[in-house]
């Protein structure tokens, strides 16, 4: 089977999650998006660790989900707070600050 | 290593601007004292700078030059030949009738009016745009004058926008909209203009390498820096821009008029008789020694230009209903003269514009000055609102007579001189423009005529039924300039004598010389 | 791809590959970022240990005394020689010791100390119940408006978490242009990034702007970030590595062993190039270049101000020191490829920040777009590729860094009954009310205008003589028109403080304690002395005008 | 000897100077100091003279440098005087017409509060007219040129209050301006031609340059003529100028002044001798003016108004006789010098009239003075003979002399020239004998004016008086005294050089001629203001009589297409330069703010759109980047 499909799939992956990102309302959704943007990240590092045949990429993979970790911890933490405040997680709703 | 004169002379007034500014706000007069002495200190060394320089010796003298920025090529080089020689000295000499002119231009208003003129900072900020003007005619590296021109223009916006006329005939608001309106198209205006050499003279460098003037031009000369045509044109025109903005050339003038017009009368002598000039002597310093084939090339249209200026300026000093207005639009008819003369690339010419620079100066000093005192009198600008005059104020009419007769250059005054050594210079090159510029003199005895019959005869208007004539305090400014204008247009060989030789130099820069008379030509 | 090359693919890795060394790591020459994360987590314990009462002062003390200490590594580090002679890459080749890396270092520790000073101001905002307070919110996680709030604020509660988040973001910061390989890159990214979208959150006055300031700056921040990490993704997939010197070399082609069963991704352009500029497209978002810079304006507007003053300078200097060293370092080989790219953005950055900001009311939009105009000025002295243009950016660098958190730091200083007045209508006649003030700032304003004798002007003339002398002439012409029109709304606010009739429920100007002084004072004393003698910091610039490679 | 020649300039100058700066202090005294000073300076002149006689004829220029004015590379300078039998005689003319106006004004500015200041410009005056005349270059001649317009337009001016008066003095300066256009213009030609402006070398070499540029040096002297000397098409300031004091209009729009134009081509002989086109031109000129003014002369009602109409026309004679070349140079100044006589005593009458009169200026409203001051009847009427050429008295002579020399001009162009000389005499004995008549013969006609003040006419005193019968003397006999022997002509001979032109008609003949026109015209004059009395207010008149009451149209033209043109100009390029030029501008601001509002409406807060626009950005980064590589 060919790796090169595993990439493939990862662009996919990331193309969604962006779309997500751009179309979706929710905060958390959104985050959900980039998260999952973050994953293909770390398929195709995984991929191509695979295909050059050195471990770099998989070490990465793991750092980046390290990296996301956080990024949830930080994210969700705000999200809640705006949440908390507004009553609603919807990002359309936070436009105070325009022009 | 000899006393630094040249950085004494723009020091002085700086360090004299710092200590005005802190004097405490309560002591007005002494600061105002302050301000006027420092001013005359600064002539003094003027003076001493005119007596050490030698007409005969080398093209600059007086030199000083220190590192400074070595990663962009800069260097503190001072230095003065004629044309900056004469220059200073009508700086320095302007400065003090200019504060003491302004006096009382920034005390306090006693009306209930919330407008806010504090007078430290009136006299601090004059000071200071003596010491960039002064500097900036020493420079003698491209940078350093660069940095000066553009920040003159700091000071000069604060004093425009600032400090306005006491009253005025629209009232508090419209005045101080109307004021910061001409303060910021000032600002702009010149800073575009600035802006737009600050890309030539990085393209200078990039070419050159330094900005030494007399390295360059002595690059130039010996070719071992060669330029492209098209190279040196951009350069010329990004340089003079910034100078036909500020100098001011149709159709970059139209800031002159808001600046003077709103402008207390000594800040509007201030632009048109010291900081304008600036400009034009950068023209006859930069533009033709750094880039002479482009400043041959370009001459044509700027003569043109220029040509405009001088009628266009005159026919709409015609039209004013404003004095001061008028006064500018004056102001832009004579600067087409310098420009012309600079251009004409004739000895009689240069010399001419640069004399021209400096009688403009005193004669405009004299007769903006005097309308000055008319206007603080009756609270109002507009020359409708003035009649008889003469018959109440009989030595304010008189003196503003002579101030008018100056700047329709009647022979026998200073302008005159200039005047004509500009169209004689311009003729013999260019017959046709010399003559059409001598329009010129018709048009500015009409709009001068104008302006005194108007304001001064006829009929005594109630409103200046009771005008008093001219304070001592103002008898001690004007006196002293028309006594100059007189002076000089009697006796200019000692300042042609000092600019001659330099006025040599420029033309030898642009390989030019005199046409010869046609009788020597047919023999 | 032939069955037998994949199958080679599988059996290669089933190889036992290679023992991952024992990494050696240079700690002396890694002091500086060793030090402010080690004062982070001793501010960590602050947090758990120490009396809320005292620690304030504990937490100002270790991060003033952290971050001095670190400054003195890095000039110990730069007298040592490490900037130019010994300049080399350490710890296994993921931190580049040298010239640019100490000096943006330096800088950003000296950003991040103004800074400190500015996060450590607690005299501007009246006493709450007899407690002196600073701008960051009482209890951040209680409600805005809730009686948790009122509860913590009379009890004088003070988020003093503010200092290490700010220590973690500095350490971020000093790694993030001497990243010498993308992972590092990536993590150093998030790890200035993560504090500073809380930080944002936490302003105590306008809490819902500073939250919803956040979460844009979160949200947006992570999308990009993840555009960064899937381009590290495609140049690893690349050149099979992520060090900045293997990729280059891939570049410019001197490793030529390439096994022909990777031949479709090792070497191959496409991935190159997408993946480069994804990475590029990251930290554009960090300096906030168009169109990557729609989150400045809100974000700088909702922070609270220390943290908008202290983000603008440091986050430009880390994220430019990283766009340089990936620019310079691994993709020279393709200069022909991003230069005319750079040329674009940095043209409709230019143009784009001036002009938007001629109509802005806010004066702290209106530094945000100025901030955008400026990263175009600097990315012309980027697109010189010539060591010049390395040391003119390094310059306009440190002056812009302190022009900016003396601006702000100004800004904290109006105040009105709502806490900061920052709409503009309010700064009228402020010249007259206190003309001080107006005169200080009115001076970063010049400064940020670019007028001669200031720091903004020897800056500015740096970067696009450099720009010029590398061949961009047209890109200086229209940086000198769109400064022209950034005057114009510089000028406009110098207009409004001294020309325009004061308001009479006018703001007032709150006297500072001596922190924020001292980081005005700072402000003002570089702006000038970097304006009328700039010859010995451009000195400095230029000799750590070269990177390690 | 020479040292004198600048005390001639300084002592007036002096005197203006005091006058002028002295302030309040010296009103009581000023008008003494104005006279001494100026009496002085004709002591001097006589002095000189004195001296010129004693040298022989080709050794009479005395040469003073003073010092060197304005250098600049070839541009050279100088301030010198020449003194020669040219200057000279416009020396004596000046301080001693000059001097005696100064002592008529006396009397006649007894009551005037800025009587000083008037002493002071008189003063003025005569400085800048001597430098004129004394100048040995161009450029300072320029500078006395300008100099005598300022004097008169501060004496027209003189009476500011009168907006008329100021309105005058604006006009003549703007109109003396024109004229100084060319003298400018000349003397740049000049520089360009021979490279210096001084009168010896540019005289003596005038044939080495080419005729055409001659002719153009040559045109443009005469357009400063025109302007100094109302010569057609210029001469709309002189009628105006009459709203000044009438000793002015005697000393300086009769006697002096307005003959600087002549002075200027006599002086410039030898470049005109080499440029005949421009000659031409110069009799066309002349003779066109001497009708022009003459019929204008004719329909005048306010005294003043017409003796400057005659003015004018007699002036047209002298420029005619200088256009003629070596013929009729001399005669010129010699016509110059006896009507600065007659023509300054007829103006000190009129002056003496109207001081009678409540200044009163209607001729129409005189009449029969002749009882009532009989000095001033003789000496006005002694005048009247001399300028209409009674034979035997200055006027005969002089001009007697220039119609014979117009004939012998030669060829058609002589016998227009002639013809139109001729007239001009007829019109000349027409409109002085109207004049005569209506002031002083026929009944009285004066009535109270607006404040019931019935006039009294009465004669002047002394001081007024005195001055009128010296200049009455003046012209009777100086014409015969200058033209017995032919003494004059001897005299500037080795300036102006002389040549008998060959004239078609013997002298005789054309003397006869004169003699019928003078005749016809006096006659007419009797006929219609003799005989029959005059209306008080004046008749409607013929087309021609209205045309000339309104100085022929000509000030109509220059008020519809100069200054309405210049208005609307003017008004015109105000608006251009706040809209277009400024509009250009802040149109541009303009723009920006505006593009401005649209890009900002981009930043709508919601963080998805900012979203979009950063993956747009990226993938345009993307897209361009794989461009670039493509390309």
């Amino acid at each position: 089977m060919n790796p090169v499909y595993y990439l493939y799939l990862a662009a996919l992956l990331f193309t969604i999650g962006a779309t997500g990102v751009l179309i979706r309302r929710n905060a958390i959704v959104v985050f959900m998006c980039i998260e999952l943007m973050l994953n293909a990240c770390n398929l195709a590092f995984v991929v191509f660790s695979r295909m050059h045949g050195n471990l770099d990429g998989q070490i990465i993979a793991f750092f980046t989900m390290v990296v996301a970790a956080a990024e949830v911890v930080v994210g969700l933490a705000i999200i809640v707070s705006l949440f908390r405040t507004r009553h609603s997680a919807s990002v359309d709703d936070a436009s105070l600050m325009k022009l | 290593m000899s006393f630094p004169l040249l950085t004494a002379t723009a020091v002085l007034p700086a360090v004299g601007a710092v200590a005005t500014a802190a004097v405490p706000a309560a002591r007005r007069t002494a600061a105002k004292w302050l301000a006027l002495l420092v001013s005359l200190a600064t002539l003094v060394l003027a003076i001493v700078v005119m007596v050490r320089f030698d007409p005969g010796g080398a093209r600059y003298q007086l030199t000083e030059s220190h590192a400074w920025i070595a990663d962009f090529g800069v260097r503190y080089e001072l230095g003065v030949d004629g044309i900056a020689v004469v220059l200073i000295a009508l700086t320095a000499l302007l400065m003090p009738f200019i504060i003491l002119a302004g006096w009382n231009d920034a005390d306090p208003l006693e009306t209930g009016s919330k407008r806010w003129r504090p007078t430290q900072g009136f006299f601090a900020l004059i000071l200071a745009v003596e010491a960039m003007v002064v500097i900036s005619f020493e420079a003698t590296d491209v940078f350093l004058f660069y940095i000066f021109f553009e920040a003159m223009l700091i000071p000069m916006y604060f004093l425009i926008g600032g400090f306005g006329d006491r009253a005025h005939a629209q009232g508090e608001e419209a005045a101080s909209t109307q004021r910061s309106y001409a303060a910021v198209k000032f600002l702009l205006y010149n800073l575009v203009g600035g802006l737009i050499m600050l890309a030539a003279v990085i393209g200078l460098y990039t070419v050159a390498g330094n900005f030494s003037l007399a390295e360059i031009a002595q690059a130039r000369a010996n070719g071992t820096l060669h330029m492209a045509t098209s190279t040196e044109r951009w350069l010329f025109l990004g340089f003079f821009f910034a100078f036909a903005v500020k100098a001011p050339l149709w159709p970059l003038h139209t800031w002159l008029p808001n600046a003077m017009q709103e402008s207390t009368a000594p800040v509007a002598v201030l632009i048109t008789a010291v900081v304008d000039k600036v400009g034009t002597f950068a023209m006859l310093r930069f533009c033709l020694q750094l880039f002479p084939e482009a400043s041959k090339w370009a001459t044509p249209t700027i003569l043109v230009l220029a040509l405009i200026s001088i009628i266009y300026g005159a026919l709409l000093a015609v039209g004013q209903r404003d004095i001061k207005r008028l006064v500018a639009y004056a102001s832009i008819s004579h600067f087409g003269f310098i420009i012309l003369g600079i251009f004409a690339m004739t000895s009689q010419g240069q010399s001419g514009a640069t004399l021209y620079m400096v009688n403009h100066g005193i004669s405009t000093a004299a007769l903006m000055l005097v309308a000055g005192f008319l206007i603080s009198r009756r609270g109002s600008r507009l020359i409708a609102d003035y009649g008889g005059v003469q018959k109440v104020a009989p030595v304010l009419a008189g003196t503003f007579l002579i101030g008018g007769l100056a700047t329709l250059s009647l022979p026998g005054l200073a302008p005159f001189v200039s005047e004509f050594l500009v169209l004689v210079g311009t003729f013999t090159r260019y017959p046709a423009i010399g003559i059409i510029a001598t329009f010129g003199i018709v048009l500015a005895a009409l709009y001068t005529l104008v302006l005194y019959q108007r304001t001064m005869t006829g009929p005594v208007k109630p409103a200046v039924s009771a005008m008093p004539d001219l304070k001592a305090r103002e008898l001690l400014v004007v006196t002293p300039l028309i006594v100059l204008l007189i002076f000089l247009g009697v006796y200019p060989k000692p300042l042609t004598d000092i600019v001659n030789p330099a006025v040599k130099q420029t033309m030898s820069d642009v390989h030019k010389t005199d046409p010869k008379p046609a009788v020597e030509a047919a023999k | 791809m032939s069955t037998a090359a994949v199958h080679s693919l599988w059996t290669t890795a089933a190889e036992p590959i290679s023992k991952i060394p024992t990494p050696k790591i240079e700690y002396g020459q890694l002091s500086p970022t060793l030090i402010v994360v080690g004062a982070a987590i001793v501010g960590v314990l602050v947090e758990a240990f120490v009396p809320r009462k005292s620690r304030y002062y504990a937490q100002v003390f270790v991060s003033a005394v952290a971050l001095c200490a670190a400054f003195a590594a890095v000039v110990a580090l730069a007298a040592d020689g490490y900037g130019t002679t010994k300049a080399h890459i350490a710890a296994m080749g993921a931190i580049a010791v040298d010239g640019p890396s100490l000096f943006l270092q330096g800088t950003i520790l000296l950003a991040g100390l103004v800074g400190l000073f500015t996060f450590a101001e607690r005299r501007l905002d009246p006493e709450a119940h007899g407690n002196r307070v600073d701008s960051f919110a009482a209890q951040a996680a209680s409600v805005p408006g809730s009686d948790s709030e009122q509860a913590a604020v009379k009890a004088g509660f003070t988020t003093t978490e503010v200092f290490p988040l700010l220590l973690f973001a500095i350490a971020g910061m000093l790694v993030f242009p001497s990243a010498n390989d993308l992972l590092t890159l990536f993590v150093a990214l998030e790890v200035f990034s993560l504090p500073l979208y809380l930080l944002c959150a936490l302003a105590r006055r306008k809490r819902l702007m500073s939250q919803e300031a956040a979460v844009k700056y979160f949200l947006l921040g992570a999308f990009a970030s993840a555009f960064t990490l899937f381009g590290i993704a495609l140049l690893y997939g690349y050149a099979g590595s992520v060090s900045y010197a293997t990729i280059a070399q891939v570049v410019d082609g001197s490793v030529t062993s390439v096994d022909p069963a990777l031949a479709n991704t090792m070497g191959n352009d496409a991935l190159l190039l997408i993946g480069a500029a994804m990475v590029v497209m990251g930290l554009l978002f960090k300096v906030g270049a168009v169109p990557f810079h729609m989150w400045t304006p809100d974000v700088y507007q909702g922070a609270p101000t220390p943290v908008t003053g202290f983000m603008a300078a440091a986050t430009k200097v880390a994220a430019f020191g990283a766009l340089l060293r990936l620019l310079y370092v691994v993709l020279p080989g393709m200069r022909w490829d991003w230069r005319p790219v750079m040329w674009g953005v940095a043209i409709i950055t230019m143009l784009g920040g001036a002009i938007v900001a001629i109509t802005q009311t806010d004066i702290k939009r209106l530094l945000a777009y100025s901030s955008i105009a400026h990263a175009g000025f600097i990315l012309a002295g980027v697109i010189a590729t010539s060591k010049d243009g390395v040391s003119s950016v390094l310059f306009y660098l440190a002056a812009y860094s302190f022009v900016t958190i003396g601006a702000f730091a100004v800004v904290t200083l109006v105040r009105d009954a709502g806490g900061e007045a920052t709409h503009l209508s309010k700064w009228a006649g402020l010249g007259r009310r206190s003309p001080l003030v107006a005169a200080v700032f009115a001076v970063f304003l010049l400064a940020f205008a670019g007028i001669p004798l200031t720091s903004g002007f020897a800056g500015k003339f740096a970067v696009f003589k450099a720009a010029a002398e590398g061949g961009a002439v047209p890109l200086v012409v229209i940086g000198v028109i769109s400064s022209a029109i950034a005057a114009f709304f510089y000028i406009r606010v110098i207009v409004l403080m001294f020309f325009s009739e004061p308001k009479p429920e006018g703001p007032t100007v709150a006297v500072p304690s001596p922190f924020t002084m001292a980081a005005i004072g700072v402000g003002v004393a570089v702006t000038l002395v970097l304006g009328v003698a700039p010859q010995y910091f451009l000195n400095l610039a230029s000799q750590a005008g070269v990177f390690v490679r | 000897m020479e040292n004198l020649i600048a005390l001639l300039i300084a002592a007036p100058l002096l005197g203006a100077a005091v006058l002028l700066v002295g302030g309040r202090r010296l009103d009581a005294v000023g008008q003494w100091i104005g006279t001494l000073l100026s009496t002085t300076s004709f002591v001097f002149g006589v002095i000189l003279f004195v001296d010129l006689l004693g040298r022989n004829t080709d050794d009479r220029t005395l040469i003073q440098h003073l010092y060197t004015w304005v250098p600049v590379a070839g541009f050279q300078a100088d301030v010198t005087f020449r003194l020669d039998q040219l200057s000279m005689t416009f020396v004596l003319l000046i301080t001693g017409v000059g001097s005696l106006i100064h002592l008529y004004s006396v009397g006649y500015m007894e009551h005037d509060e800025r009587r000083r200041r008037f002493f002071g410009y008189l003063n003025l005056f005569l400085a800048a007219m001597l430098l004129l005349v004394l100048a040995d270059n161009y450029l300072l001649l320029y500078v006395g040129w300008e100099g005598v317009g300022l004097a008169s337009y501060l004496l027209i001016g003189f009476w500011q209050h009168k907006p008329s008066a100021a309105t005058a003095a604006k006009k003549a300066f703007l109109v003396n301006r024109v004229g100084d256009m060319g003298l400018s213009i000349a003397i740049m030609l000049m520089f360009t031609t021979f490279g210096t402006f001084a009168f010896g070398p540019v005289l003596s070499h005038a044939t080495d340059a080419s005729e055409g540029r001659l002719t153009a040096i040559g045109l443009m002297l005469l357009l400063a003529a025109c302007g100094k000397s109302a010569q057609v098409p210029l001469q709309s300031w002189l009628g105006d100028a009459m709203e000044g004091p009438t000793p002015v209009s005697a000393l300086i729009h009769a006697a002096t002044m307005v003959t600087a134009g002549v002075y200027l081509i006599v002086r410039s002989g030898a470049i005109f001798n080499a440029a005949p086109d421009a000659q031409l031109v110069v009799t066309v000129v002349g003779a066109v003016t001497l009708l022009f003014g003459a019929i204008v002369g004719c329909a005048k009602d306010d005294i003043k108004k017409a003796l400057a109409g005659s003015t004018m026309s007699q002036i047209g004679y002298m420029v005619l006789a200088a256009g003629l070349g070596p013929i009729g140079y001399v005669f010129a100044i010699m016509h110059l010098v006896t009507h600065g006589f007659f023509k300054a005593g007829l103006f000190l009458g009129a002056g003496s009239v109207m001081h009678g009169m409540n200044d009163e200026v209607d001729m129409r409203r005189y009449g029969g003075l002749r009882k009532y001051m009989p000095v001033t009847f003789i000496t006005f009427g002694l005048g009247y003979l001399a300028i209409i050429g009674f034979p035997g008295l200055s006027g005969f002579f002089s001009k007697d002399k220039i119609i014979e020399a117009a004939f012998a001009k030669g060829g058609t162009e002589g016998w227009i020239l002639g013809t139109c000389a001729l007239v001009g005499a007829a019109i000349t004995a027409f409109y002085m004998t109207r004049v005569m008549l209506m002031t002083f013969f026929g009944e009285k006609r004066w009535q109270p004016d607006e404040h019931g003040h019935e006039p009294h006419p009465h004669e002047s005193p002394k001081v007024m008086t005195i001055p009128m019968i010296v200049l009455a003397v003046g012209s009777v006999f100086a014409g015969g005294f200058f033209s017995i022997g032919d003494r004059f002509l001897h005299w500037l001979e080795p300036i102006t050089g002389h040549s008998e032109g060959d004239s078609p008609i013997s002298a005789g003949v054309v003397t006869g001629a004169t003699m019928v026109c003078l005749i016809i015209g006096v006659g007419i004059a009797y006929l219609q203001y003799g005989r029959r009395p005059v209306p008080a207010v004046a008749p409607r008149g013929s087309l021609l009589t209205r045309a000339a009451r309104r100085d022929l149209l000509q000030d109509d033209f220059n008020h519809v297409v100069l200054v309405r043109g210049g208005e609307h100009l003017t008004r015109s390029l105000v608006y251009v330069d706040h809209t277009l030029v400024d509009g250009v501008v802040n149109g541009t601001a303009a723009g920006f703010g505006g593009l401005s509002g649209r890009l900002r409406k981009l930043q709508n807060g919601y963080a998805r759109s900012y979203a979009v626009s950063m993956f747009g950005g990226a993938a345009l980064l993307v897209a361009a980047t794989l461009l670039m590589r493509a390309v």
